[in-house]
């Protein structure tokens, strides 16, 4: 019925070859629509394959075979199509073509124009690769190449060393990341004998005892801190902003961090069978906590943003973790909407500003650039929790789910409230910085509206961002009904029934929203004295924040300096003066034991007369002695 | 009486040998380790001959007998070459004959 | 059909002698030429090898000396097949990338052509005097490269190189003496044959004897961890055609003996010995990883690299399961085509600049594009990224051995990290930022030649990387007998997962 | 009792003779002291029924080959006083330890009795060493090493005449 899903991955895998062998001749905008269309095929494709599991009821979807990768351990390249597999392929398909068709405008005049798109739908092809994989291998596959493309599109500008050691830093945190992976991914085959999925998840409850089920739970919740940026392995989203923006807005917005997040819904049977789901949402919480408090101070633009990224994946893992699939599923697609679109908006503003990202120069750009100023603000009404905007009705879902879950949950939902209020802040703050208030850019810069093919996606993403909410408010859960068939092996968590009880959580969300938008608001639509009196007022916890607790430093200091006086002194000392010093010691020695009996041929006659008696005379002695002589 | 056995003439053949033997380590002049040699050799003939006698047979005598002839060629060859040495050396001390040092 | 194939080449390098000697620019061109007969058989071999079938094919055996049993014994199977295939590909590459050798050319074909006849002979004996002379046999020619066509310390590299492995192949003598004389003693006649002496019934002392006896020479030759200190002298000094082989085929001959050998002969012995050869192992892994992140020279940094990724390798064969011999033996063939891969690389860039700092260089990927692209994705390969070929082989080794020894694969799963590191900080380090050093500015990208060289291991990495059966099902038959022989033969039993039902899935729908 | 006398007197002969040998100053008094020994072993041998090879000791012996080295000796001008300090170092202390070594285990050989080597009971008269006699076992059972020895004998003298051979015109150096 649906094995044609394949071409899902082949559009854009095809397009990655096309653009890598044939982009320097299509030239600057060939090879821009060339992968715009492949990425709107494989939607389209996506959507006309995800069709029958909305026209029938319980449709479980199947797997499909295209041919024997590593048969000895379960790992085919096959494909898994069903609703969970569906909904993230049409999100990352659908963001993903926009921000191929804001990307044309954007890298306008670059010359490695056409590698960059090989790159992103290169990328493309790998994230789907992840997402419709059918077994935990072909999940690895996706999302080491996911790693990859992340590492060649962040140091695209590789003639820039920061971009290049930012690329470097991003893989090697996912590397760490996939460590755990992998050893969770050896676990599960020690346990299952294979590595598909037909073959485990049925079979948890019989195999899985519960200290198994929580360690592979806990090894991949380390994956998935790699990889969706949670603590402590989030230090490489904020240093990928030195990428191009729409890179941002694909692959640190809406799809790859939010992998992690694919990763626990998709093993949800293990992570139910164990404990490691409290451990995920604890995480989950702690991180958006933590990055929302660093997002307030940033100054760079697109900083705010990573770090109110990492703060959202919080949220997600908050939502999976409490075994709330659904809700993390569904805060996914609205936070890549207004997330992408907010990355995107900013690339507007950069670009307008001839690739300036200190806010602290721009303000005021509202009239000069209207309808960038309007998306990101409704972008930002969005993530503040604003109804009827689609932020509302994820985000209230989830703090719905923490508060059921109740004990260890309700310290979760007061977090997440006190998160929201911050976001709220931060994301108001910066609003007002750019758009409102008198302009601060220094002479020569006249910023100016982006052109139509950069605006347009901004306007789809915009009614996205408002309508996607709908999709799943608690009146009609038509996500649900959606999702329903992917997640029946396990009991799914939802927010307290009952209107009375959601129009009590939502007005106590919804205030913590409005509050923080609106002491942004206050502050920063005044002048610049203002703002520096009320960042004075919180003294030094500002500057930490700025520096972001300064955690970069405390890893360098940590980890990576003794790291490399470790292998210094390894190399230099251990094994160039140790073991090569022993073998090259043994041959001085015999060079020298040489030397020595060397002298003992005086070359006197006499001197060997005498060792020839000494010998003579031993030799006689022995023989009286031993021959029972005297 | 004290009747003098074979035993005897063995010691004092032992004794000489040993005499030649420590000789050689003494003296540096060539010509007199040669004669050392010499009085070894000699205290060698003077074994077989009293063994010869003790066992009753003529056998030692005739060992004797080569071992003159064999002592006699090496003294021929011994000499020349010493001779051949001192017209380089001037001297006939062994010790300056150390070329083949380590 | 194996004896011609060790004998062709050999015949080459005869024909390659008696060239006139004022034609000397012929010999390159005449060995490279010649080196496409040996790929021919093997190819031809490769595809008649029937999977599914455990023993020894195409064997042919021929009595050389009775009174000592020894006999010109060849087979071949699914562990040795993929060693002989990627020798006989690596030769011409290794010919075609020395354009640049100009003095006593025809030496230097010579010896690379006898050095395939060793080769090939080494992995194909099945008689252990017959392994043994060709052991050695291949150390001279690659004594010779190292020594003449090296750069400024060869002598001292190729001395030590030879006195190294000679030292390991002392004991081996000794051990493999010892087996023909226990044969002699328990059957009445000495016998060399591997099938006989797998037979013998040894006292758990003498098995425990002669495994460290063969397991020294191929640690060695691995190397592994504490003996390892030749191979970054050797591959420094060496030239780009001498690294790119001894990297690639010379270094398998230690893995292919533990495996060969040391588990056929001394099951027990290798059952008992599994902690520490794991222990070496993995320590090798870490180890060849953390010394080859701040190594100043490219070259020596690829040959730490190369511990690292045997390291692998040893640990696959001391995981004693289905998926980790699966793994060691791929990974063997995987090596040899990412890190020859990586050494041709170096030596086109040494060519250019006759400098292998990675502080000489800065901002390559500029002015050298192509070149950079296939450097990252070479690269990527021996990191092991999925979808290229160092994955499939890591990735069945890691799998392979959790289930028999948890911890150390544990271990060795962190080098997968601490690859990433050394290689991609090198990378940054030479490709990215702006060329600032005049030298770097005005370098040429690769030429037709040296693309033309990439492009068959391109392929190979990718071909194995995304279809790895038609290897892995010529490889399971084997690994399953082995597997079998060591199970039948000691009291150890594979694990639950360790063995693998479906592993001849290779038949199922072919 | 006459074979005591001569041994204890010529024993003492042939050992004071050897000792001269070794510390004559004068090459010419060591010459004379190995001839005192030599004719004293003649007298032994004759006292051992070792006719023949007394006379052949005493002529071919102390007649040729010594003679042999005196006129070495005089040829070489050697005759004149030799200092014989001793240049090696530790040579003289060591030769002194073996030679004590090398008494003591004679002394102890000799009183262990292990010389003490009474002969056998001999079934018929010991049999003279005249001429006849040793002819009769040299020409039958040592006949190879008889000629043998003549070959050894000429390979001597061609061998000393190479060495000693001295071309008119060429001159030291290329001599060698």
């Amino acid at each position: 019925m649906t094995d044609f899903v394949w071409l899902v991955i082949a559009f854009p895998l095809a397009g990655a070859v096309l653009l890598h062998f044939l982009g320097r001749r299509l030239g600057e905008p060939l090879a821009g629509i060339i992968g715009t269309l492949a990425a709107a095929a494989a939607f389209v494709v996506a959507f006309v394959a995800a069709l029958p599991f909305i026209v029938e009821e319980g449709n479980h979807g199947e797997t499909v075979m295209l041919w024997e990768w590593m048969p000895a351990i379960g790992a085919n390249l096959e494909i898994t199509w069903d609703p969970l597999a569906a909904v993230m392929a049409l999100i990352v398909t659908g963001v993903g073509s926009l921000i191929h068709l804001f990307s044309v405008g954007y890298m306008h005049g670059d010359e490695r124009f056409a590698r960059f798109f090989t790159y992103l739908n290169l990328f493309l092809a790998s994230m789907l690769t992840l997402v419709l994989g059918g077994n935990f291998a072909m999940v690895f596959l996706g999302w080491e190449l996911v790693g990859l493309c992340s590492y060649l599109l962040i140091s695209f500008w590789y003639t820039k060393p920061s971009a290049a050691a930012a690329g470097k830093k991003a893989f090697v945190v996912n590397r760490i990341g996939d460590f755990g992976f992998m050893v969770g991914l050896m676990l599960v085959f020690t346990n299952f004998g294979t590595l598909a999925f037909d073959g485990i998840f049925e079979r948890v409850p019989e195999i899985l005892d519960g200290s198994t089920a929580t360690a592979i739970g806990l090894l991949f919740l380390v994956g998935a801190a790699g990889k969706s940026a949670q603590i402590p392995l989030y230090v490489w989203l904020p240093d990928a902003m030195e990428g191009p923006t729409p890179v941002s807005a694909l692959i640190h917005a809406a799809t790859m961090v939010t992998a992690g997040v694919y990763l626990v819904a998709r093993s949800a049977t293990i992570f139910a069978a164990g404990d490691a789901g409290i451990v995920v949402a604890v995480v989950g919480a702690l991180t958006a906590l933590w990055a929302a408090s660093i997002a307030i101070a940033q100054s760079d633009i697109k900083r705010v943003l990573a770090y109110s990224t990492v703060s959202q994946l919080g949220y997600m893992f908050i939502a999976v973790g409490l075994g709330g699939y659904i809700a993390g599923i569904f805060h996914l697609m609205t936070h890549a909407f207004f997330k992408a679109l907010l990355f995107l908006g900013s690339g507007s503003v950069i670009h307008g500003m001839h690739e300036e990202q200190d806010m602290n120069k721009m303000g005021g750009l509202l009239e000069k650039m209207p309808v960038t100023g309007v998306t990101m603000g409704i972008a930002t009404l969005a993530i503040a929790g604003i109804p009827p905007l689609a932020g509302f009705w994820s985000k209230d879902e989830i703090l719905g789910v923490a508060f059921e879950y109740g004990g260890v949950g309700i310290v979760l939902w007061v977090i997440g409230l006190v998160t929201a209020l911050i976001t709220a802040f931060y994301m108001t703050r910066q609003w007002f910085m750019v758009f409102t208030g008198e302009p601060r850019w220094e002479e020569g810069v006249d910023p100016h509206e982006s052109p139509r093919s950069m605006t347009v996606p901004l306007i789809v993403l915009a009614v996205l961002s408002v309508g996607a909410g709908f999709l799943n408010t608690p009146f009609r859960l038509t996500l649900e009904h959606f999702l329903e068939p992917s997640f029946e092996l396990v009991k799914v968590a939802h927010p307290p029934e009952g209107l009375g009880m959601f129009a009590l959580l939502a007005a106590i969300s919804v205030g913590a929203g409005i509050a923080g938008a609106a002491m942004a608001g206050f502050v920063y639509s005044r002048p610049r004295e203002i703002w520096e009196r009320f960042q004075g007022g919180f003294g030094g916890l500002w500057e930490a924040w700025q520096a972001a607790y300064r955690v970069d430093d405390l890893y360098g200091a940590t980890i990576v300096t003794p790291g490399r006086k470790l292998s210094e002194r390894m190399a230099f000392d251990f094994d160039a003066g140790g073991i090569d010093g022993f073998v090259n010691g043994v041959g001085r020695a015999v060079r020298s034991a040489g030397a020595r009996t060397r002298v003992l041929q005086t070359g006197l006659v006499r001197n060997y007369g005498v060792g020839f008696v000494a010998g003579l005379l031993a030799v006689v002695i022995w023989l009286v002695i031993a021959g029972g002589g005297v | 009486m004290i009747e003098v056995t074979a035993g005897w003439y063995l010691s004092l053949a032992a004794v000489l040998f040993s005499i030649g033997l420590l000789g050689i380590l003494v003296r540096r002049n060539a010509l007199i380790m040669f004669m050392c040699v010499e009085l070894m050799l000699n205290a060698v003939n003077l074994t077989f001959v009293a063994a010869g006698r003790a066992l009753g047979n003529l056998e030692g005598q005739v060992a004797v007998f080569f071992v003159l002839v064999v002592a006699a060629a090496e003294v021929v060859v011994g000499l020349a070459i010493i001779v051949a040495i001192f017209r380089r050396r001037e001297s006939a001390s062994v010790d300056e004959l150390a070329t083949l040092r380590g | 059909m194996l004896t011609a194939l060790i004998l062709v080449p050999a015949v080459a390098a005869v024909v390659v002698m008696l060239l006139p000697s004022d034609r000397k620019e012929l010999a390159l061109p005449v060995g490279f030429a010649l080196s496409f007969v040996p790929l021919a058989i093997a190819g031809y071999l490769f595809f008649e090898f029937e999977t599914g079938v455990a023993g020894y094919q195409f064997t042919q055996k021929a009595v050389w000396y009775e009174p000592w049993g020894i006999s010109w014994n060849l087979g071949v199977d699914g562990i040795s097949l993929g060693l002989v295939a990627l020798s006989v590909i690596l030769i011409p590459i290794a010919l075609a990338a020395s354009t640049t050798i100009t003095d006593r050319t025809k030496e230097f074909v010579v010896f690379t052509l006898l050095l395939e006849a060793g080769l090939i002979g080494s992995f194909l004996a099945l008689d252990l005097f017959l392994f043994f002379v060709f052991f050695e046999a291949v150390l001279v020619p690659m004594y010779f490269i190292i020594g003449i066509w090296g750069s400024e310390r060869r002598i001292y590299a190729a001395m030590k190189f030879f006195i190294f492995t000679a030292f390991g192949s002392a004991f081996l003598l000794a051990s493999i003496v010892a087996l023909s004389v226990f044969h002699n003693r328990q059957f009445g006649s000495p016998s060399f044959d591997l099938l006989e002496l797998m037979s013998l019934d040894l006292t758990l002392d003498q098995s425990r004897w002669l495994f460290a006896g063969f397991g020294i020479a191929f640690a060695i030759k691995v190397p592994v961890f504490p003996l390892h200190t030749w191979l970054p002298d050797a591959h420094v000094q060496a030239p780009t055609a001498g690294s790119v082989l001894l990297a690639g085929v010379m270094l398998k001959l230690g893995t292919y003996g533990l495996l060969r050998f040391n588990l056929n002969l001394f099951p027990q012995a290798a059952v008992d010995a599994v902690p520490i050869i794991a222990g070496l192992a993995v320590i090798g892994i870490i180890y060849g990883a953390v010394v080859a992140i701040v190594q100043p020279d490219l070259k020596k940094l690829v040959a730490y690299s190369s511990v690292s990724h045997l390291g692998f390798i040893v640990l696959g064969t001391a995981a004693l399961t289905s998926a980790g011999f699966q793994g060691a033996v791929i990974q063997n063939v995987n090596h040899g085509l990412t890190t020859g891969a990586l050494f041709l690389l170096v030596g086109m860039i040494y060519e250019r600049r006759h400098t292998k700092k990675i502080e000489d260089f800065g901002g390559l990927a500029k002015v050298m594009p192509i070149f950079a692209g296939l450097f990252l994705f070479t690269a990527f390969a021996s990191i092991g990224l999925p979808g290229l070929n160092g994955f499939v082989g890591e990735f069945l080794v890691l799998i392979g051995s959790f289930p028999s020894i948890p911890v150390f694969a544990t271990i060795a799963a962190f080098g997968v990290i601490l690859a990433a590191i050394y290689l991609l900080w090198a990378y940054e380090r030479v490709f990215t930022g702006i060329p600032d050093k005049p030298e770097n500015q005005k370098l040429t990208d690769l030429n037709a030649r040296e693309i033309g060289l990439m492009v068959p291991l391109v392929v190979l990495m990718l071909v194995l990387g995304l279809y790895p059966k038609i290897l892995l099902d010529r490889t399971a038959a084997s690994t399953e007998a082995l597997l079998d022989r060591v199970e039948q033969a000691t009291t150890y039993e594979v694990p639950e997962q360790g063995r693998l039902a479906d592993v001849f899935a290779g038949e199922g729908d072919e | 009792m006459v074979e005591l006398v001569i041994f204890v007197l010529l024993g003492t002969g042939a050992i004071a003779g050897a000792l001269s040998v070794i510390f004559a100053k004068n090459p010419v008094y060591a010459a004379m002291g190995l001839l005192g020994t030599l004719f004293s072993l003649g007298v032994f041998y004759v006292v051992n029924l070792g006719h023949l090879i007394a006379a052949v000791q005493v002529i071919v012996y102390a007649g040729a080959v010594l003679t042999l080295f005196l006129f070495v000796i005089m040829m070489i001008g050697v005759d004149r006083v030799e200092d014989t300090s001793e240049t090696i170092r530790y040579q003289r202390q060591l030769v002194i330890g073996l030679a004590a070594i090398l008494g003591v285990t004679i002394a102890a050989l000799v009183i262990g009795g292990e010389f003490a080597w009474v002969p056998l009971a001999v079934d018929g008269p010991i049999p003279n060493g005249t001429v006849e006699n040793i002819a009769g076992i040299m020409f039958t059972d040592w006949l190879l090493p008889f000629e043998v020895t003549a070959l050894l004998l000429t390979i001597g003298a061609a061998g000393a005449i190479a060495l000693a051979y001295y071309a008119p015109g060429t001159s030291v150096e290329d001599a060698e």
